[in-house]
């Protein structure tokens, strides 16, 4: 399957690259450095009890930061599944509130109010029919809005996935399914998921545009999203971009990839390591450097520090608060069980 | 005030809804062009045009799932599923994303979306057409599940629903389109949620429906009068939220009372009235509280279900039999 | 979209034709025209209140009798979702089970023992994963049968259909899904139901064979199954035929077609009869005559009228039969709501 | 009679039953390569072969729908769900299809379907992994339903399990996993369905639980015996068939009964079994018969979970509160 490249694997330009500020392609690759870290700071968080299951994205950061950058906060909305962290920082999360969220802590819920963040989606391929009725909605109001899911490739199997590409194309709803085929269902690999070669594939069977773009290259993911967002606002409906990339780590800290994943695949997958290819044309185009990795490494340390500084800061939740937001008004019923918990807490 | 059929009072309801608030669109298998199988939303499309009133694939968690985003785009939607039925194939989407949406994001979002469903049996529907599975929606924490007899009430809750900040399952007894009617009030009419109706007043034993129930619980007690027995009458109408204390004052004057409902027995709605029955009116009552229920089987092929759904007879001889225990 | 054809509108050659004695060409339009009768007189007793909601197939004769023909009734299974009497009484349902099925009488939902039908399907899509199944265990098995799922337009929305084809494609499960796109689902026409032209192009999503067939045209009916069927049993897995046929009548015996079917759409599809043109091709082959029409009407007549006897002749059913069935062994509770139920019947 | 962990116990099982009987196969996401996320096949696709324990697409409707056909063709398919939050997505297909394929087609077509399920919380695992949702399965009839949890129980329903010729959903309670260990009988054992566990006696107050729920009642038992109120513990283990007599017998005996839930409480299973006591030994019922249950609140986030789940000071608290009545 032909893949849409811009940069190769030594980050050389096969294709024409867009027209990115430099600055931009900076805050990308800091970005995508800020992820990497992440990762570890994350990991070892979790190790020392400090964080729950965490779900590292090593691998993923092109395809990721290379799509969120072709659209605007301020008006394209990001719906997630649960592997892009960097995605929902780009659009106003609180990376000491995505640690919270990991840690299973109720202020780990808050989104940025009026943002365009929709929470994460633990279950497969759920968010996509909301990402759908948004878009949908948006084009409705005459809102120039366009809309951008994640999911992956084991998510592309569900039934979701199918009902809601096919609405979309019926509706032309303005949103955009970037599915990120790391290769890996937990331990399900592409070939036992699907008999497609690609599940770019699918875009056909609803009328939609659809592109298997190499998710590490970044400057691909930009281009390949700008134009489907052109396409989503020009009122030509949805498509489907398939971002062909790596899981370099395992699944979450609670998975252990060598049982099922075999050495070779490991060692090719680091070939691809997106980060490396992006500073590699950059520092070939001149906007790179030594200086700026070590000044990038500060900078996240000093984004990561200030963040599990808030999230060590931070109370424990109120027991009581499990009993907000069920609905706009408590019911009676739900009252009483709230005060019968209260007075239990009390006899304690 | 006009005398309306069932569907005639939601029909007129969604109409007025569409016309007070420009925001509130529906949705769902064959609400546009056709008007609905059963005709619920007949001539909106051509009112209200092809944007406000959509015919959709036949994909219902897509139906439910979109709904919240559309709901998050400012609309608010009404969904219809062609019947309770099919709620199963978006059983995630209700219990898991719907019912949930406000408290998973901390209030940042909400989902006012009412979806409309009829649902239960007595007119020879085929298979799946019939079942009356409320229960599964009401233990769905999140989710407001109302379930109207009277056209009146039809109204009143429909608006409400429609109005309501948070999502709101509105059932409908299919049983009941065309045959219930009755004096629906001409102008905005809301009715609260929490509060029974009391359909019948009486002294002995209190008998407990919603829904398609509510008529053979009319019924057994208009024929348990002419044995002497006085018996009320309650129409729970909303189920989520339950009216508790209203339950208990009912029960507390007859202690003696009766749960009818059309599902299965084992974990329907019934044994949560039943237990939410005896925990609040323990010392009041003078005899178990009883069950006259559907039974544990599939729903049957149509020409058995009039063995199936519990009629006047059944609820008659537990009235007896509760009376005299 | 072109379709594969055989036979064109009038009947005359445009392909190779199937390898088909003369006899059987005459059973299929024998049994066309069964089903033809079929919906007339089931509608009329469905007026007369002596049958439930009945579902007409005028129209899509050719996409279920060209389909059914190619395969093994000893060996191959039939999935039915609701519109196929005439796939289920070529696999041994008696005519007279299915009326009572329509009207509601348990003995209705009696299958062909041992026989290799499974029982129709109201949900759409929903027996989608068990002809998967079905399909899979039979290869496992080392079992040369194939299965043969039928489904509308409507149902290929649904989340079982991708989860399905998804399945099938990763097993290689020996399954031909046989899409009868007759345009309609119930209102919602083939336009809004998806923005994809044809139900076929979702094949290659799923790594499978896919074609699309003109549905009024038995013969490429017949040839596209067995080829699907040679592929399967050849281990080449799945094939997605989606039959494009028409919708003589009304979705439903209690729907109202004209509220939404325009005028034009409707004289067009009476010139797509597959009767006319399979007749056409055998009067054109000197096996057909209107003698063989005479002596066919006749036969369907009998054929009714014996199933309309045995139909009249069923007994009511046993009211505690409703409690039959739903375990192997009834437990405790059941059998408890059985004897109250009894006893209740007794005291009216 | 060895110690075994609640997943040893079923690993175990599961490679006796598919060495006894190569009909038996197992599917779902992630169970045979890895072995499963939490190793209950492990060990199962190296020895029994990829045909018999598949890696399937992440589809749960697929899963169960294809059981279904997988049965047809003669196979016994023991699925996974990797968690009973992911059964929502197969909704249609365990209500609606497996549950009825035999009394829809007059058992023409049987399916034996074992499916097996992670649930209820405890673990800090994420979103929609920790729901109890037993209610919802239980309301669909033709689905029997057990739910363990000693290890011993674990190996003989499930044994039962994968013979019965009906389809069961086999619970297993995540929380006890690795905690729960107890002697569990080398050769074949088989616990019949139906019949609930005495797990302690006592005369004053019975509770009633199941799954994980049975630890918080055993240890507000203990903390009962040391105020001088004898606590009996029932762990129903099969929740349909319900033991109804056995119900009825135990709570005659005390006069006094506790149902404990993880699940929400409107129209949790409590609420059938409270509905199912008081109609069966009203006469003998001292006081209400009272639920301790998890809220009317979507699952919360695992830092809230233990004040969420029913926990032994909220059991104790109901059982002086029930003794004292
Ligand atoms: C509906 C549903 N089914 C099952 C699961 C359990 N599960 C969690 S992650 C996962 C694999 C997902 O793989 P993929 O979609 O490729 O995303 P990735 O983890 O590779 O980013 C599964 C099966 C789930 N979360 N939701
Ligand atoms: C899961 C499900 N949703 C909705 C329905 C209601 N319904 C019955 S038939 C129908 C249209 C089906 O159209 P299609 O699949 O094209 O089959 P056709 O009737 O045209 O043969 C719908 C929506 C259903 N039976 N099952
Ligand atoms: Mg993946
Ligand atoms: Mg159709």
């Amino acid at each position: 399957m032909q893949l849409f490249q811009i940069l190769n694997e030594s980050g050389e330009l096969v294709g024409e690259p867009p027209k990115l500020d430099d600055s931009v392609l900076v805050d990308m690759l800091r970005l995508m450095l800020l992820g990497r870290r992440i990762d570890h700071k994350a990991i070892s968080l979790q190790r020392r009890g400090k964080l729950g299951t965490y779900a590292p994205l090593s691998g993923q950061e092109a395809a990721s930061v290379g799509s969120v950058f072709a659209l605007d906060r301020e008006t394209d909305w990001v719906v997630p599944q649960y592997r892009e962290q960097l995605a929902m920082l780009h659009h106003g999360l609180a990376l000491s509130t995505y640690l919270l969220q990991r840690m299973g802590h109720p202020q780990g819920s808050e989104l940025p109010k009026d943002g365009t963040l929709y929470p994460q989606q633990v279950a497969l391929g759920a968010h996509l029919p909301h990402a759908v009725g948004l878009a949908w909605g948006l084009k409705l109001r005459g809102d120039p809005g366009v809309v951008i899911a994640y999911f992956g490739d084991g998510a592309s199997s569900e039934g979701d996935f199918h009902e809601s590409c096919n609405l979309a194309g019926v509706q032309k709803a303005p949103v955009i399914f970037c599915c990120q085929n790391n290769g890996w269902a937990i331990s399900v690999p592409w070939s036992q998921q699907s008999a497609a070669e690609s599940v770019a594939l699918r875009a056909p069977g609803y009328g939609m545009a659809g592109l298997a773009v190499d998710g590490n290259d970044a400057l691909a993911m930009y281009a390949a999203t700008a134009d489907a967002k052109r396409r989503a606002q020009a009122g030509e409906g949805p498509t489907l971009i398939e971002a062909v990339c790596t899981r370099l780590g395992a699944h979450t800290t609670a998975d252990d990839p060598t049982r099922y994943v075999p050495p070779d695949v490991a060692e090719t997958a680091k070939k691809r390591d997106p980060i490396i290819r992006l500073r590699a044309y950059m520092i070939g185009k001149g906007i790179w450097s030594e200086e700026l990795d070590q000044e990038a490494e500060r900078w996240c340390d000093a984004e990561i520090d200030r963040a599990v500084e808030e999230f060590d800061a931070t109370p424990k939740p109120d027991p009581a608060s499990l009993f907000d937001n069920v609905y706009a008004a408590e019911d009676p019923r739900l009252r009483r069980q709230r005060e019968e918990f209260i007075a239990d807490r009390e006899s304690r | 005030m006009p005398v309306m059929s069932l569907i005639e009072a939601i029909r007129s309801t969604l109409a007025s809804e569409m016309e007070r608030d420009e925001r509130v669109m529906i949705l769902g298998e064959d609400v546009g062009k056709s008007g609905g199988v059963f005709r619920a939303t007949d001539g909106l499309q051509e009112r209200f045009g092809a944007d406000r009133v959509v015919d959709t694939p036949a994909a219902e968690a897509a139906i439910v799932g979109a709904s919240i985003g559309l709901a998050t785009a400012g609309w608010v939607p009404v969904p219809e599923l062609q019947f309770l039925g099919f709620a199963h194939q978006a059983f995630h989407q209700l219990g898991h994303q719907l019912a949930r949406f406000r408290y998973r994001t901390n209030a940042r979002f909400t989902a006012p979306v009412t979806i409309r469903a009829p649902y239960g049996g007595g007119v020879r529907a085929p298979e799946l057409h019939s079942d009356a599975f409320e229960s599964l929606l009401i233990h769905c924490p999140g989710i407001k599940v109302v379930a109207p007899w009277t056209a009146a009430d039809a109204k009143g809750l429909l608006t409400s629903a429609i109005r309501d900040p948070d999502p709101v399952f509105f059932l409908e007894p299919l049983k009941g389109y065309r045959l219930v009617r009755d004096d629906v009030p001409e102008d905005e009419h809301t009715v609260a949620f929490g509060k029974l109706r009391v359909a019948r007043e009486g002294d002995d034993v209190t008998v407990v429906a919603w829904s398609a129930m509510v008529q053979p619980a009319l019924e057994a007690a208009e024929a348990a009068a002419a044995d002497g027995i006085s018996v009320e009458v309650v129409d729970l109408r909303s189920l989520v939220p339950l009216d508790v204390d209203g339950l208990r004052e009912r029960v507390a004057r007859t202690g003696r009372a009766i749960v009818v409902q059309e599902a299965p027995l084992t974990a329907g709605f019934a044994s949560e009235v039943v237990a939410t029955i005896q925990e609040e009116a323990f010392e009041y009552l003078e005899a178990p509280v009883a069950r006259v229920s559907g039974y544990d089987t599939p729903y049957p092929m149509p020409q058995l279900e009039d063995f199936y759904i519990p009629d006047a007879h059944r609820v008659l001889r537990q009235i007896k039999a509760t009376a005299e225990f």
